[in-house]
C-alpha cells in the first residue's frame, strides 16, 4: 500500500484539518468530533440539511458543505458509518429551529446509526426528518433484501434539497423534494481497479489486466459480476441499459447527468465515457439539461466511474438551477 | 450466578478474544462486506475494556449499559448499533442487580435479541449475527431447563452458535452490506455471526475456567 | 493497459467533445480544431488569454476557460504541444480588439509553436504578447539549459492574470501581471505510480512497492529521483524545503497554497498533505491567504501531487479573489 | 541542378525513409525523451507525402513552403517547428524557381540552418539536430567550392552527419526535453540529430541513383 498518508489509524482526523485549514470561510469542525458544519452555523430561520457517512468518499460529504447544500456532514472511518453520538452532535450545532433533515444512503450502518441519532435528538425536542438514498440499480429491489444502496445520486440530492432548504421551504417541503430527487435518480458505476482501506493495508479484491468489475457500491466492495475490460463506447452503452431497465425516459425527457469518477479516474476518461452518455441520450431523444463531470463521490483511489441520471420536471429544474458555494460543488 | 467480578471478567477476556480475531474477522467481511468488521469491533471493545475500570464497582445493568453506549459511540458501521443495541437491552433487563441468575441470564439474552431484530429487522436465515445468537439462545434456554449449570449452557450455547455460523455459509446473505453481493454471497460465511459465536465462546470458557 | 477509453488515438477528439457537451454554456470547439473557447467568444473590449499544451492534464486546460480565466485552450495530443496553426486559430478566435496573451510552459516544443503562432497572428495584424511559466523548481535553473519546466503553478497565473484581463488592464498590464506570477510561484512534486500514454500503452516508468519519484514533471517522464516512500509529513516537507530554498519567505509574508493532485490521488490525501503543508507554514509564520485542494494540473492517472507556494501582494489578493466561472475553478 | 521533379522525387523518398525508421527515432527518444519523435516524424511526413501531389506542378519554393507549412501543422512538439522553420527558410530563399543551381541549395541549407537557430536557440554542442546539420553544411559547401557535383557533395554531407550524430552520444543535453535529464543524457544518441542524418542520406541516395 503506497499512500500519502502518516498513520492510518489517522487519516480522518487529518483529513478533517487539512478539510477546515483549506475551506475557513466554509467550513469548521465541532471540536474533539468527526463532524464538519457551515462556518456561520446555526443559519437560523431555515430548515439545515445533515448527511454523512464513512470516509473515503471524498469530496462527500464535507465538501459539500456550505450554501445551497448541506449544513453539516459527519465523517465515519474510512467505509464506516459514523456513529450516532457524532450525528446527534452534528444535528444540534446546525439546528437553527427549522428543524433538520438527515440524508441518509441506504446502508444498514449508515440508517440506524442515522436514525438513532435522530431519536436523540428528537427526545431533546429537535424536529428531524430523514430521507433514504438507494439509487444503485446495480441492486435488485426487494422488499426482502435491505434494498439498493445509496451511491453518487445522493450529490444530486444535496444539491437540490439543499436549495430547497436554502430557498426557505419548510422540513415537510424540504423532505418531499428530496424524495422526488430520490424517486428519479437511478446509478450504476463500474471500476477497473479495486481500492485499499488505509487500515486495512490491502486491496478490497483483485482483478486481472483485462478485467472489470460491474455494478459496485462506493466502499470498495466486489460489485455484482466482473467482465473484460470493454470499450468506454461499451461500458457506457451497459451501465445506461441497466439504468433504463429501472425507470422509464422517453423521447422530450428532461435529465440531469452525472458521470462520477471514483477517485482514481482521469478526468479525460470522465469527458470520454459523457460523450457516450450524450450520444445515447441524443439517440433516445432524452434532453439532457444539465451534466456534471467529475470526483463527487468517490472509493478512495479506485479507478472507474458511474453515471447518474435524474429526471427532471420545473420544480427540479429550478432547484437544480439555484445557488451553490461549498468547497467541491460551486454554481454560480 | 454471575458475579459483577465476573462479569466485568468476562467482558474483558470477549475484549481479548476480538483483539485476537481480529484479522480473521476482518477477513471474513473483506469477503462479503468491507473489511471492517474486526477492525470496527476491536476498536469498540479495546474502549470497553478501559471503561469497564471506571464502572467495576457499579451494578450489573450500569456495567452493561455502558459496554453498550461505548460500543454505540466507538464501533460505527453496523454491528456498532447492533451490539450496542443488545446490550443496551440486556442492560435494561438487569437493571440495579449486583448479580445474575439463571433467569437474568436468559432474560438479557432474549431482549439482547430483540433488541437486534427491532434495529436491524432481519429474521433467522438471514446471513447475519443472528444466525448464531437464535440457536445459541434457544441451545442456553434448553440446557438450563434441562437442569444443567451456567457453564456446560453456554458450552451448548456456543456450540449452537458455531453451528450457526456454519449455516451462514450455505445461505445468501439479504440483510447487511453481504447482501449487495447476492448469490455471490453464498459460500462465505458471516463475519457478524463469527464475533457473536467467539464472543459467546469466550463466556463459556470464562464460566468453565472459573470452575476449576 | 485499463482505461476507460473507445481508440488511443482518438482520446483527445473525444474527450474535447465530452468536455462540450458537459459545459456548452462555457466553452464551444472550433470546428474540426482542437481548440476550446468561451461560449461568447470573441469577448469584446478585454485582453483576451489563450492556454494549451498537450492533453493528459486536465481540467488543463479547457477546463479553465471561461469568465474570469482563459478565452481559449488548445490541445495537443497526449503530452504532445500542440502546432501553430491550431494555436492560431485559437488566437484569431478569441481576440476582442485588445490583443491576446498567450499563457506557455516552458518547454522547447510548447515554446516554439505558441511562438510561431503569435508571429503568424503579428502578421495579421492582432497584438499578441507572451510569457513563459517556469514554477517548476526541481529542476536546476540556467541560462545555458533550456531552465525550469511549467507546472502546476500555471493554474495560478491562470487565475490571476485572467482575472486581470477580466477587470480590463490592457495587454501590457496583464502581461506584467502574469509575469508578477512567474516571478513569485514555485512548485514541487512527487508521486506514487507512473502513467501510461494511451498511444504508447506502457507506463512511462516503474516503481517498486515502496518507493517513489521526487521532482517530477507533468509528462509521465521520471523525477529528479527516486527515494523510498516517506509519510505524508516528511514528504510534504521535502518538497517545501526545495521551495523555500528557492524563493525568500519570511514572517508575515502571505501566500496562495495550491496543493495539486496528479490524477489518480484521492482528495483524501491531499488534505493530509493540505494540513501538513499549513503546519509548515504556520511554523515559519508564513500566513496563507487562500488555499486551493484538488487535481488541477495532472499527468493521466498518477498518483501524487505537488505543492505550489505563491508569494502575494496587495495586487495579487485581489486578483485572485476575483470571480472565476469556469468547469473547473469557481469563484463566487 | 535540381529540378521540380526530382525535388519531389527526393522529398517522397525523405518520407519513406522517416517511414522505415519511425520505430528506431522513437526508441532512440525514448531513451532521453518522451518517446514521440519517430511517430511525430512519421505523422508529418506522410501528410508531406500525400500533399506534394497537389502542388508538384508547382515552382520549387512553393513545394518545398507546402512542406513546411505541412510539417508545423502536422508534427507538434519541438521537432515540428523546428523543421518546418527549416523548410520555411529554405522555401523563401528559393522563391519562384522552377530548378535549383548549387548556389540555391547552399543557400537554402545555410537559411534552413539559421531558422532553426533562430526558433531553438541552440547551437553546435548541445545535443540536438544542429549537431548533424551544421557539419553537414560545412562538408557540402566545401566539397562543392572543391568543384565536387551535388550528388558527390551529398555524400560527403551525409557521412559528416553520420559523424554528427556519433558525436551527440558524447555529450550531455543542454537544449529541449532531454536536458532535463541532466548528465544521464550522456551514453545516447540525440534522434533530432539522427532524424537529419538520415534525411541528408536520402537525399544523397536519390541524387546518386538518378545519376546511374
Ligand atoms: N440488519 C441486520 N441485522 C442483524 N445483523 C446485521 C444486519 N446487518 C448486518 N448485520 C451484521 O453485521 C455484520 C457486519 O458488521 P460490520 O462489518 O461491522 O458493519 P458494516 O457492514 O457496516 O461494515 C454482518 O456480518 C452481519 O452479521
Ligand atoms: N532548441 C532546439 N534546437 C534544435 N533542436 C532541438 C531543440 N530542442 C529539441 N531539438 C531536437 O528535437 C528533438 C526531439 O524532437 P521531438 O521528440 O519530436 O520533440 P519533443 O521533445 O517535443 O517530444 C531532439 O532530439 C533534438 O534534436
Ligand atoms: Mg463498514
Ligand atoms: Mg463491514
Ligand atoms: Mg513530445
Ligand atoms: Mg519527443
Amino acid at each position: 500500500m503506497k499512500k500519502i498518508i502518516n498513520n492510518p489509524e489517522n487519516v480522518v482526523n487529518e483529513m478533517l484539518e487539512g478539510i477546515v485549514k483549506a475551506h475557513p470561510q466554509y467550513v469548521k469542525r465541532l471540536e474533539g468530533l468527526n463532524v464538519l458544519v457551515r462556518a456561520n452555523s446555526p443559519v437560523k430561520g431555515k430548515v439545515a440539511l445533515v448527511s454523512g457517512g464513512g470516509s473515503g468518499h471524498e469530496p462527500s460529504h464535507g465538501g459539500f458543505v456550505g450554501e445551497g447544500m448541506l449544513d453539516g456532514a459527519v465523517a465515519g472511518e474510512v467505509f464506516t458509518s459514523p456513529t450516532p453520538d457524532q450525528i446527534f452532535e452534528a444535528i444540534k450545532a446546525v439546528d437553527g429551529g427549522e428543524g433538520v433533515l438527515l440524508v441518509i444512503k441506504n446502508y444498514t450502518g449508515d440508517v440506524m446509526n442515522f436514525q438513532m441519532a435522530g431519536e436523540l435528538a428528537e427526545a431533546e425536542g429537535i424536529k428531524v426528518a430523514d430521507v433514504i438514498i438507494n439509487d444503485d440499480v446495480a441492486v435488485e429491489n426487494s422488499t426482502y433484501t435491505t434494498g439498493r444502496r445509496g451511491i453518487a445520486g445522493t450529490v444530486l440530492v444535496h444539491k437540490i434539497a439543499g436549495a430547497a432548504a436554502e430557498k426557505g421551504m419548510d422540513l415537510e417541503e424540504v423532505k418531499r423534494i428530496a424524495e422526488k430527487v430520490i424517486a428519479n435518480v437511478r446509478t450504476m458505476g463500474m471500476s477497473l481497479t479495486p481500492c485499499t482501506v488505509p487500515a486495512v493495508g490491502k486491496p478490497g479484491f483483485q482483478l486481472g489486466e483485462d478485467e472489470m468489475e460491474v455494478g459496485l457500491g462506493i466502499h470498495g466492495e466486489p460489485g455484482t459480476h466482473r467482465e473484460k475490460v470493454k470499450t468506454a463506447a461499451e461500458i457506457t452503452k451497459d451501465l445506461l441499459d441497466k439504468i433504463f431497465e429501472d425507470i422509464e425516459l422517453v423521447e422530450k425527457d428532461e435529465v440531469a447527468v452525472l458521470v462520477n469518477g471514483l477517485g482514481g479516474t482521469p478526468l479525460m476518461e470522465l469527458y470520454i465515457a459523457n460523450n457516450e452518455v450524450d450520444k445515447i441520450l441524443k439517440e433516445k431523444g432524452i434532453k439532457t439539461y444539465k451534466t456534471i463531470v467529475g470526483n463527487y463521490m468517490t472509493s478512495l483511489e479506485m479507478a472507474g466511474f458511474s453515471v447518474s441520471i435524474l429526471k427532471l420536471d420545473e420544480e427540479l429544474k429550478e432547484l437544480l438551477d439555484y445557488k451553490a458555494d461549498t468547497p467541491a460543488f460551486k454554481q454560480l | 450466578m454471575i458475579t459483577r467480578d465476573l462479569l466485568v471478567e468476562i467482558l474483558k477476556n470477549v475484549a481479548d478474544t476480538i483483539k485476537e480475531n481480529k484479522e480473521l474477522l476482518t477477513d471474513l467481511d473483506a469477503a462479503i462486506g468491507d473489511a471492517d468488521h474486526g477492525i470496527n469491533m476491536n476498536k469498540g471493545f479495546k474502549t470497553v475494556s478501559e471503561k469497564l475500570d471506571t464502572v467495576k464497582d457499579k451494578d450489573c445493568g450500569t456495567i452493561l449499559k455502558t459496554v453498550a453506549m461505548t460500543l454505540i459511540s466507538t464501533v460505527g458501521g453496523a454491528s456498532g448499533p447492533l451490539y450496542g443495541t443488545a446490550f443496551l437491552k440486556a442492560s435494561m433487563a438487569v437493571n440495579g442487580k449486583m448479580e445474575l441468575d439463571n433467569e437474568d441470564i436468559i432474560k438479557m439474552f432474549d431482549e439482547a435479541i430483540k433488541g437486534i431484530v427491532m434495529r436491524g429487522k432481519a429474521q433467522r436465515g438471514e446471513k447475519t449475527m443472528l444466525d448464531a445468537l437464535i440457536p445459541a439462545y434457544e441451545a442456553l434456554k434448553g440446557s438450563l431447563e434441562k437442569g444443567d449449570d451456567l457453564s456446560e449452557a453456554f458450552i451448548e450455547a456456543a456450540d449452537a452458535a458455531k453451528e450457526g455460523v456454519e449455516y451462514t455459509k450455505t445461505i445468501k446473505a439479504t440483510k447487511g452490506r453481504a447482501s449487495y453481493l447476492g448469490d455471490r454471497s453464498i459460500g462465505h460465511q458471516d463475519p457478524g455471526a463469527t464475533s457473536s459465536y467467539l464472543i459467546l465462546r469466550t463466556v463459556a470458557n470464562t464460566l468453565n475456567q472459573q470452575e476449576d
